[in-house]
């Protein structure tokens, strides 16, 4: 038991640092600095950068052309990545379709599909959710009807991130809707440029475009995109949503946020004082990083745990889940108090770079104050989405407890 | 004791039912949002016409002599409604303010005209730098020639876009921060050297921030003495965060009611969600959070036409901290159990729980009124 | 809508605290005060005091010789009771057993008990739990079986209050098991002289004595002492249950433990200085001040609402007793943490009224502080009896939204 | 990095469950804790076979040479099983203070001598009117003719029935309150003046107070230089908080799995209570409750052999503060799912919740905790 880092892990921090220092493209970095927009093209070129350096997928093994990094490593690079504010890469690709390819996909599918998600060529989104299938997913309906070489699909999709963008999309679909609803469910990977798919935007709550319903009208989709076994597309579902929910303890975002908020709490002032010197703010913040330093290592522990046992994950990523979705939330809550008044403008422009006007004629309504509310309001999807709190603890309750 | 409203009393909220139902509905209101106005002029001449405009003011001023009850009731429908019009700003805040402390001459012009649906006010109080604390005035005021010459800033101006006159406050002696040495005067919009730079806010109204460069008015722009504003001031906000109150407490009835609809109609796993324990809890959790904060606007609303400052400043503070509280609580509850469709646009889920944040960021948030609450609790004991 | 007490209020209200402050005895005073054991005695001599007054039942109609106060009277009363530190009146006979057999009594049993129950000559208790039934009341056993003009009665009761004082006891017993378990209910008055019962102590995780098992083994009771028809008893159980709930909210004792505990934040110090100029502690009785504050209102509205609709009590007095349970728990925690360290000890002779040590020989350690933990632990169980949060919400969920 | 305890760790955990199961459950608990000594001499003895007693002192001093983790397990026991023994006083918070900043001869004697059974301490640290402050020393320690004359009292010694020394503040210069000035001293049971008045405690230890009138000790009595005391206690204090921190954890473990057998064998309505989802939930913030306290323990066990002291404080501080406020969670939770079954004394499940009360009022609360790792912030920011 400890918890310092060893001399190799130190070293590979500064390694990883520098290259942060070295590549992350400055405009980028500034965009997540600032919590300005960023494009599809700014992750993909980033992407790109990873991809060259070696780094294109760090949670990969190496047969596969990831780094096989242990977890420590795994912690520090992402760790390090929020600190320096370049981009999450996309998750739908690398954290939740790949290990189910990997571990279900046949050789064919490895070799074409991963390449090209490494490289950046291609982009993914998610096609897990629809209108009556939300927590309980294993109601879902679309279908994906069998003829000759082909499936027909038909359906509709939604709650789906990014999908604007996306160049793949992996769906769960009903092949069969004889047995138990779990049996029925198939894995299919589908071409976006596919005729019959339709993507119409869903606005937030925080006015931005980032989800999508994606209609599917008779899509044609070869058999051989067709993951592992027909019907057995639940198997590949419940693993990869584990995979999911052990990426969003989300420490370096966590950590990346409550230094911002510590900023921005010895920024603003209150009765001309910095806001950080008020105890009761500042206590609200010291009650939020004594969360997260608790999470940190807890989250260490079981992935190490799952590690050294050379296992799968297993329900305790709930529990990372959970707190780490409601710390985020916590965090830009806070955020958005410190701001106070400045909290209430509702700027739309503010949020594109580039935009030099302040909205505001007080020179105290700063850089960073745009975003912010609406950051508040769009992080209230942590606790809903890929498993929502309460599905997480009927996973606990009923996994590790056994009630 | 009494509990129960009068009879007039329920036929203003039935009104207001009415006119909601009728002529604000959800796409309404998103297009008065949309709108460069960013509320509607039609509905504010229809509260013109149903007295709401000149509710609070004597009828020596040709008001109807309504008291601050009367006035939480409004403003409960403000929030079922989500209505985006400056009513708190015109008749509730800065109207309250003339009615209490303007000069006579000032009274008798402006009431009638609020009444009349004629003229709007916004009061000019925060700094940017001073958080929500009103004596935090840097804005200077000096008198010259029988006039008053204006500098300064003023940071977000709750509905501050579509003002005719701002109240402002300047400091015409002293230093930042002291309680004595502020002023208030009546500025027009179109003063010289007053720039308004308005924006939308995030539950799609519009407000401004201000800046006042030698902006000249006269001695009849002064309300009460001079240096002697902030009480009169601190009384308008307590009073307007009463009015908040009320309107946090109908949006959280709605959204209560728009949640247990919900529970009901949505499906999972065979069945509705609100046969599911956790989420009956939950809606329990809200339905008392609901009791208690009506019971806090009710506080509040009693103690805002008091002359005990202390007393009133110490039940408004408490009120809206308590509702500022339980509002999150069931802000963020109501979103978290309709799932993906709480973070939509689409839903007014999402809007009722936006307006019900930024109520408890506006005039003070729950922690700063916990604190002031807090404080005065110092002094009771001393006294035991 | 107005909060102000009017005139004729005030006034009744100086009666009230002129009455407490000429009639209450010293000696039970002080011993409130300090929170230090009260005996039968104490508790019936003062109802006797009550009853001379004309007093002796605040919450019945004068018709059966109750004062027959209006809701806010009563709750005048409670406020100044609790503020003079006056016991509580039993609450099995005036509040629970009282409007039960007001409303589903014989006239005899009406022209017997109540007198007795004024006068202070009766001490009653409550039969109603058993080991097997807790939360679920209706799966009680213990049985009444018809024997000529008797009930032959067999079985065990638990969580009963006091009942080492009692005279009587009144029970919930099934006298059939044949339909549903609610409509084999009887509700019984059992002498506690009767041959056949036994008393034993449980004592409770602060180490006192106020909570009995009671064995019934064959006792006989006459069928005279039914409540309303047999096989019924579940319709006034739950009569009773809403009364005994109605009454949870403990305004009056509520504020009375604020009081006390600013005075402790006041007397306590923290290096030197007084623990309430510490904004951190001030502001958790502020937090729960507030509570109380809103509580207050919540609890008029209720009760005159019912009162003015003429109705009985309904599913609303849930949220009292929630409520009212949470915050004289929050208040006792409080108190506990002002103390600090001095929570720490456990003086067992220091709760008896005239022990004379200081069972410290710190003069810090004041008068108050002998049975704040205790009370702290003492005190989790009013969230678990008279129907547990848990069952409360489930009743607000059923009877009040619908779900 | 590395999350693995080692085997001997391993095996030392193994033999501590295995001595609570066979000689101190909880009917032999409830005796050792009514005897007149408030725990069990011969657990004690078994303490020294075992090596616990000498588990954190160097060899040179005829000790294992353990580690803060080594403790952390041991302490965790200490909560599984609810053991009286003063462990805590004895061996880690005054034992590890003589091993870090006691002079050779006094390590020399005493360490061996605890590590055999036959000394038993207590730190008497607090005073009355300072609550959690260390740095409240009013107690005087006068030098004249080489010895020491200490004059004062101090409050709720833990263990302080049994000690056989005990090491006092006290104030050598300096006023009330002052950081500087505070000295240390190793003052024996039977010292002229000192009166020691003995209590049980309320989860059935025993402490007491002490009253020093005149008090004379040799100058070999000091630990630390004259004045210079307090970060050597500050420093004791950390690693008893980090000790207290490991056998909540203890308790919160034990409370969970006692919980959860309750819900699963406890039936109500027709079927086991833990089939209802609001208590299934319930159990879950249990459980993550527990998972947060277990890595906040380890945070404080490893930071408390640090030299760093303002990072020591820091990491001690936020975990005291944490597990306080997760263990009121737990243990409030754990007897509310008993209902009547966890109000009363029978049942393991109240002494647990005592005790972890209890833990959360020793050397400081959470809100004190809190108040500190808060105030750490201010500092850390200004460097950002």
């Amino acid at each position: 038991m400890d918890l310092k880092y060893n001399p190799e892990e130190e070293k590979f921090r500064t390694e990883v640092r520098a290259f942060f220092d070295a590549e992350l493209p400055t405009d980028i970095r500034t965009k997540l600095q600032l919590g300005r927009r960023i494009s599809k093209e700014d992750m993909v070129r980033w992407q790109k950068i990873l991809f060259r350096k070696g780094w294109g997928a760090v949670n990969w093994p190496k047969r596969f052309g990831g780094t096989g990094w242990d977890i420590v490593q795994q912690h520090i690079f992402e760790e390090e990545r929020a600190d320096a504010c370049a981009p999450p890469q996309n998750p739908f690709s690398l954290k939740m379709l790949a290990p189910v390819m990997q571990t279900f996909g046949n050789a064919a599918q490895q070799e074409y599909f991963l390449p090209r998600i490494l490289s950046g060529d291609d982009w993914w989104c998610q096609g897990y959710s629809e209108p009556g299938s939300g927590s309980d997913l294993a109601s879902l309906r679309t279908s994906a009807v069998r003829q000759g070489d082909h499936y027909i699909v038909n359906g509709q999709k939604t709650w789906n991130t990014m999908g604007q963008y996306a160049d793949w999309i992996f769906c769960l679909v009903r092949t069969s809707s004889e047995a138990r609803p779990q049996q029925g469910i198939s894995f299919l990977l589908i071409d976006m440029k596919s005729p019959g798919i339709t993507v119409r935007p869903i606005i937030m709550l925080d006015g931005e475009h980032e989800i999508n319903d994606i209609f599917f009208d008779n899509v044609k989709v070869p058999v051989q995109n067709l993951i592992g076994e027909e019907n057995k597309g639940w198997t590949y579902a419940k693993f990869l949503l584990t995979h999911e929910r052990s990426g969003n303890a989300g420490i370096g975002a966590c950590k990346r946020a409550l230094k911002k908020l510590k900023e921005i709490a010895s920024e603003q002032t209150s009765n001309g004082r910095p806001l950080i010197e008020d105890s009761r703010f500042r206590d609200r913040i010291a009650q939020v990083e004594m969360e997260l330093m608790a999470l940190e290592i807890t989250n260490l522990r079981v992935l190490s745990a799952t590690a050294k046992a050379q296992g799968t994950l297993g329900p305790e990523v709930s529990v990372l889940k959970i707190k780490g979705s409601e710390i985020i939330q916590q965090l830009a809550e806070l955020k958005m108090h410190a701001l106070g008044h400045d909290a209430l403008p509702y700027v739309r422009e503010a949020l594109e770079m580039g935009w030099a006007g302040n909205p505001l004629l007080s020179s105290h309504y700063r850089s960073y104050a745009p975003p912010i509310s609406g950051q508040y309001f769009n992080q209230r999807k942590t606790t809903i989405y890929a498993g929502s709190t309460e599905i997480q603890k009927n996973i606990i309750s009923q996994m590790i407890l056994g009630l | 004791m009494e509990f129960n409203y009068s009879e007039e009393q329920l036929a203003l909220q039935e009104t207001l039912q009415r006119f909601i139902s009728r002529d604000y509905d959800f796409d309404k209101r998103r297009k008065f949002s949309a709108s460069s106005l960013g509320y509607s002029a039609e509905a504010w001449t229809q509260y013109a016409e149903l007295g709401l405009l000149s509710l609070p003011y004597p009828e020596e001023f040709g008001g109807l002599g309504g008291n601050a009850v009367d006035i939480m009731l409004v403003m409960e429908q403000f929030g079922q409604g989500l209505l985006l019009e400056p009513y708190l700003s015109t008749v509730v805040t800065c109207g309250g303010l003339i009615r209490d402390a303007a000069p006579t001459p000032m009274k008798q012009k402006m009431l009638p005209q609020i009444a009349a649906g004629e003229l709007k006010l916004a009061l000019a109080a925060y700094e940017a730098a001073g958080r929500y604390d009103l004596s935090y005035v840097g804005c200077t005021a000096r008198e010259s020639g029988g006039s008053w010459h204006l500098t300064g800033r003023k940071t977000v101006v709750l509905d501050g876009a579509s003002a005719d006159h701002y109240l402002v406050s300047a400091r015409s002696s002293g230093g930042t921060g002291d309680r004595d040495g502020i002023s208030l005067f009546l500025v027009p919009r179109d003063a010289k050297g007053l720039t308004v730079a308005a924006y939308p806010t995030q539950w799609g109204a519009r407000a401004a921030d201000l800046k006042l460069d030698e902006v000249t008015v006269g001695a009849d722009a002064l309300i009460g003495a001079p240096g002697r504003a902030l009480p009169i001031i601190e009384r308008a906000v307590d009073r307007a965060n009463a009015a908040l109150c009320a309107e946090a407490v109908g949006i959280i009835n709605a959204l209560n009611q728009a949640t247990l609809n919900y529970l009901k109609t949505r499906k999972q796993f065979g069945v509705a969600i609100g046969t599911f324990q956790a989420l009956k809890h939950k809606m329990a959790d809200m339905l008392i959070a609901a009791e208690q904060s009506r019971s806090m606007a009710i506080i509040a609303a009693v103690h805002a036409d008091s002359q005990d400052a202390a007393e009133r400043h110490r039940a408004i503070s408490a009120a809206k901290a308590y509702i500022g509280q339980a509002g999150r609580l069931v802000g963020q509850s109501a979103v978290q159990m309709h799932g993906g469709m709480g973070v939509v646009d689409e839903l007014i889920v999402s809007h009722y729980f936006k307006r019900l944040t930024m109520i408890d960021l506006s005039l003070g948030d729950a922690d700063y009124h916990l604190a002031n609450f807090s404080d005065t609790l110092r002094q009771a004991v001393s006294s035991v």
